[in-house]
């Protein structure tokens, strides 16, 4: 599988020009699918896009949607933040050190894979239920995955560049960020994108176990009542939060920060 | 003078709500000099936690848990709340029609196998028919909603869920095998028991119990309320999320049918009676390390509190 | 002008220096080298292909530390030393310019840079990215990078391979002006000996591997009395001597 | 930040000598930082090493805990091996394909953050309350994650060798072997790891929402009855199982498919 | 010995070749190129560092499709290719046998190297990993893939720098046999005019970037004749020509 062979120039103009339209074109993909399947399928398990838009009326109308939705991206937020910032110092550290890897290797992996469950009751029980015990349990449980993506990363530094750094007396911070970080970029990009999704389904646990509002909250509710229609309308504002901060915030910013990157197409 | 606050902890959606609700509705509390803070919560353990890590004062949850608790050290106790507990549930034109006629059948249980109603009907079945429901047949374990919604698909012949949810597949052509109450009886209770209740803190008894004895007649008189007047139930329709008319009278006849009548002492009589059966049946791994209902598990303002 | 190069010599000595391959094979890079660079003073390594030169080299920036074996730097204030390795070593998620720039000192990185971009024929790549240069320019850039911070001691791997004749000569003067303008000690590994006996004071010869020295040849002529008689002469005279380097 | 300099022999020579020595000692500083903690808190929420030796002791012994650790790791391998060969399929694609990923991003960002909860009761409702549906909600889960971080390492493939590859006609079978995948190792590296725990937490709520056996079966009926001790237990056991598998499988592959890197130390 | 190099010459014609620069300016890498280079012939391509042969050598290669003007390939079947870039470009991961043996055609993979490993003085690496060569010793394990699968178009980019003159020297003869044995069309980049006048049957010499054609030189001496008088006569003639390329 050679890599696609690089295009002739007119059709990456149309698309270099058009980049809105083909998402547009995807959602709209995506919308017509949903409708097809919800329309055949015809439960009350799978209900179609206006079933979907009438429950997200009703909630965003009475302001619980936005209410709730604030406070999830609240979470989401600030445990996105810690965990990255964390997980990425403990992952480059682990991945440059041999003996401290060989030494915390275990210890990440049973962090790695204590239900989520078991953290969050913990520190519900430890720092009461409040904000800071819900945020801190969120980031608990995403650490040990940026930890170990980084780690990789780390892992398969270009020692070349790393030893030009050191002839050239390099700072600490200098090489961290003008060598390593750059090299690190598709790791992070991985670790956030992946991150942002799992710190999100653990928030929805964490707001099932112990806090009264947010889009977990909600969406258990409705589970018992086994209301999908709102259960979906939650979920896809979330992902249509998710969307807007990809297209304005993420992809530009990542398209500035691999502008060296050789083209492909 | 100034109000005591109460923090009760309760399922957003459950039947608790609704009760609370109604009180606040009815300014109940306030007459009771009551300052009640109702936190919602949106699973079925979250309140447990929310016990255990303080965030609320008082919760509702089973004797059962309460008696373990208490067994391994803490200091929970407990007030009946109500008697509606869980139904096995079949089609309205399903062919069984006793716990004999259950065999090669797939049963949806909610609460998972240690429930206490399932174990309570596993020993009727045994004692009554002679089978082993959970050898005899397939047994499916799973979340309440959606053992609701398989039974209503057809997918199981059968399904042991909690009240509510046995009350609204009730409004949709369900009828009811056997409740765990009546399962109860036919083990040896002499009437109905209060499976549920309000648990607290021996020490926050101690520390309030004003507070409490004030929440318990608030709470005597909102069940009158809710007993005797349909009115009131009108107000609380939008927190119950019934489908239409016929689900919201069930579910209301069904809380009606689950107040308890009894004095706290015959329930707890019936329940050290209840006790000792489930802990035969569950074992160790049911009821942990006692052999027999725990001392204190029901509220007696004066042992408690002291 | 400050004097730089140091107050003493560089002085080289590895006893020996083993690779373990992947295979568990132990590869024997280095027997016996032994070799010192007077302060000030320009000298070349020449040796076959895959003998251990450029080992050597990375054993004196402080690359590999696992030879038995001494090593002595020149030791002066601020002790910077550039090295020009035989890949150009380019960052490339920084442009050219930023990459010469990250090699200054923190108090000089506001030098004016253009003169010497200009002098290695860089002065349009200066905002590209190095994905966007040949390799000539990006060699050329890594130069650049080596000259640009003024250094005590100047490691060079080949530099001036994958230059058109042209270019590669220009750049040779440009070394030797940088190098006389502010005095510096510089070990330069090369195949080319006519560029040897055009730069250095002393030409080092190294055998096959593993390397051990094959002989010093010594220049005293000044590098301005060095023309194209003198440098054939030269030539012929180290060809003589030490067979196969021309 | 240098990478760390090379080390002397002397040490490296130990610690290649003593690695499981290294991990010993990292089980017993984690064993002791546990009963320490335990026993200052002195909770029932965090019971000390002994009272879960006993829980473990207890299951173990009446057959059970192997029950359902193998009915868990069971669904974790079949959804780990499906989700991993999907999701580095889509992942690669995307990655190598720019119009393509253009379109499908808004898709993946969809599939990213529907909550485990939404997939595993369509699953249920659709395919049944079985075994199929079980496996296939926890692939569906991870699915999305591997694309996304599959999806990066392709994106940051080497283009020279690439270049080489098509030069020399390579197959497509042979590219992706000896080209691509190689590059890959460590985006698969990171995928797998963080995927089999995410794996394993979803096939926690899996087993909650519809199964009657495995682990999480068993961790939520113990939940239940807050016995944390034996939530630890079976938490453990998994635990164990996978720092087998690390240390048995993966480091002495891992090993073995890096022994060309440039040695660090 | 079955006959190679096609039936029709590699005939290229660049019109125009404009890289677009990540700072957004357009650079014109080539401005106007065109030239054939007749079956079974060794053709040379000489030009100043940066003017465009590289980007010559991709777009016939077919790696890079975005320019204007037209390319004919030599026809022939097998069509196998050969190219020796400008960087070694072995697969890291695998060894140096590995790397050779799986650029060979699924039916030749068992062929015998070790000759060719000898003669590229190879045979102790051939299980090594590419990282534990010297850049002298990767540029020859990228010779011996592009010799080993018998291509009949044959590209190189300055194959022989990085190596020591007695290496280059063997490597050059082994160039010219393994071309001879198998006539087959071939085209280098080199910056080393002896070299261009020892092989070619034709040496192209462009300007600077843009690359147009500066003159195209035509040697029809047998190789065989090429002796050390030869030689020099015919570096200083085409020097005289084609200032600054020696
Ligand atoms: N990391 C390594 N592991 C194993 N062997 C190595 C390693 N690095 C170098 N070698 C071997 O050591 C020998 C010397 O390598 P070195 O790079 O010093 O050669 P060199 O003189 O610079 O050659 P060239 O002129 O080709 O660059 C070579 O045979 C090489 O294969
Ligand atoms: N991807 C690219 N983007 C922008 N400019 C490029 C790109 N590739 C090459 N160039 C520019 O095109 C010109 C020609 O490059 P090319 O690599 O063909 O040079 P070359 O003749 O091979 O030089 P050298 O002898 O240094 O290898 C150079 O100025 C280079 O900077
Ligand atoms: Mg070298
Ligand atoms: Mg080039």
């Amino acid at each position: 599988m050679a890599l696609e062979a690089p295009s002739l120039s007119a059709p990456s103009v149309i698309s270099r020009l058009a980049p809105g339209l083909v998402t547009l074109a995807s959602l709209a993909g995506l919308l017509a699918l949903w409708w097809i399947t919800a329309t055949f399928a015809d439960s009350r398990v799978l209900p179609t896009p206006p079933q979907v838009a009438a429950a997200f009326w009703r909630d965003a109308v009475s302001g619980e949607m936005e209410f709730h939705l604030a406070m999830t991206l609240m979470r989401v937020a600030a445990a996105f933040v810690i965990a990255m910032v964390i997980g990425s110092a403990i992952g480059i550290a682990l991945g440059m050190n041999r003996e401290a890897n060989r030494f915390f290797d275990p210890w990440l992996i049973l962090f790695l894979n204590l239900p989520a469950l078991v953290v969050i009751v913990l520190a519900y029980i430890w720092f009461g239920l409040n904000e800071a015990a819900a945020i801190g349990a969120i980031a608990v449980n995403k650490i040990p995955n940026v930890v170990v993506t980084m780690r990789e990363g780390a892992r398969a530094l270009d020692r070349d560049l790393d030893e030009m750094a050191r002839v050239y007396r390099f700072s600490t911070v200098k090489t961290l960020r003008h060598v390593v970080l750059p090299q690190l970029q598709p790791y992070f990009a991985a670790a956030s994108r992946s991150g942002i999704s799992l710190i999100w389904k653990i928030a929805l646990v964490v707001e099932l176990l112990g806090r009264s509002n947010g889009v977990g909250f909600q969406i258990n509710l409705y589970f018992q009542l086994f209301d999908v229609a709102s259960i979906l309308a939650y979920t896809l504002a979330f992902v249509a939060v998710m969307l807007i901060i990809e297209f304005a915030l993420v992809q530009p910013f990542e398209a500035y920060s691999t502008r060296w990157r050789p083209k492909r197409a | 003078g100034e109000a005591a606050t109460l923090r009760i902890g309760v399922l957003k959606f459950g039947t608790v709500n609704w009760e609370l609700d109604a009180m606040q509705r009815a300014g109940l509390d306030k007459q009771a000099g009551l300052d009640l803070s109702v936190v919602p919560f949106a699973g079925e353990t979250a309140s447990a936690v929310a016990l255990q890590g303080g965030g609320v004062d008082m919760i509702v949850s089973d004797w059962l848990w309460v008696s373990r608790q208490r067994a391994e050290g803490a200091d929970y106790t407990f007030v009946p709340y109500s008697t509606s507990v869980g139904s096995l549930m079949v089609p309205e034109t399903s062919a069984v029609n006793t716990l004999g006629d259950l065999k090669g059948k797939t049963i949806g249980v909610a609460g998972g196998p240690l429930d206490k109603n399932w174990l309570l009907i596993q020993a009727l079945a045994k004692k009554d028919f002679g089978i082993d429901l959970a050898a005899a047949n397939t047994i499916v374990y799973g979340a309440p909603p959606l053992l609701t919604e398989k039974a209503r698909e057809g997918e199981l012949d059968a399904v042991l869920n909690f009240w509510h949810y046995a009350a609204r597949l009730e409004a949709q052509g369900f009828r009811t095998l056997i409740s765990g109450s009546d399962a109860a009886m036919k083990m040896g209770a002499s009437g109905p028991v209060a499976s549920i209740g309000w648990v607290f803190r021996d020490r926050f008894a101690k520390d309030h119990p004003d507070v409490i004895a004030d929440f318990l007649k608030a709470d005597a008189a909102t069940k009158q309320l809710l007993a005797t007047s349909d009115a009131a139930w009108e107000t609380l329709k939008p927190l119950m999320k019934a489908k239409n008319e016929k689900t919201f009278e069930i579910l209301r006849e069904r809380y009606r049918d689950g107040i308890p009548q009894r004095s706290p002492a015959d329930e707890q009589k019936d329940t050290a009676k209840l006790y000792t059966i489930l802990a035969n049946i569950g074992g160790a791994k049911l009821v942990g390390p006692a052999p027999a209902l725990v001392k204190g598990t029901y509220y007696d303002g004066k042992a408690n509190g002291s | 002008m400050p004097p730089a190069g140091g107050q003493n010599a560089l002085e080289v000595e590895i006893r020996d220096k083993v690779f373990r391959g992947a295979d568990g094979v132990d590869v024997r890079a280095i027997a016996d080298i032994a070799f010192a660079v007077e302060p000030a003073s320009f000298a070349t390594l020449i040796g076959p292909s895959g003998c251990g030169k450029t080992t050597t080299l990375r054993i004196i920036l402080g690359l590999d530390s696992e030879f038995s074996g001494q090593l002595r730097l020149p030791e002066n204030e601020p002790r910077r030393i550039a090295a020009v390795f035989q890949e150009p070593r380019l960052l490339p998620w920084r442009t050219v310019e930023d990459n010469v720039r990250l090699a200054l000192a923190d108090d000089a990185t506001d030098r004016d840079l253009s003169d010497l971009f200009a002098a290695l024929g860089l002065s349009e790549m200066r905002g590209r990215f190095p994905g966007e240069l040949s390799l000539g320019l990006a060699r050329r850039a890594a130069l650049a990078r080596a000259f640009a911070i003024r250094p005590s001691l100047l490691v060079l791997d080949e530099p001036f391979v994958s230059l058109d004749e042209q270019t590669a000569g220009r750049l040779r003067n440009l070394l030797t002006e940088v190098w006389s303008a502010r005095p510096t000690t510089a070990l330069m590994v090369t195949h080319n000996l006519r560029e040897a006996v055009q730069l250095s004071d002393k030409i080092i010869f190294l055998t096959e591997r593993p390397a051990r020295i094959r002989g010093i040849h010594e220049i005293s002529t000044p590098r301005a009395e060095r023309d194209t008689r003198w440098r054939e002469t030269t030539l012929s005279t180290v060809a003589k001597r030490y067979s196969g380097v021309l």
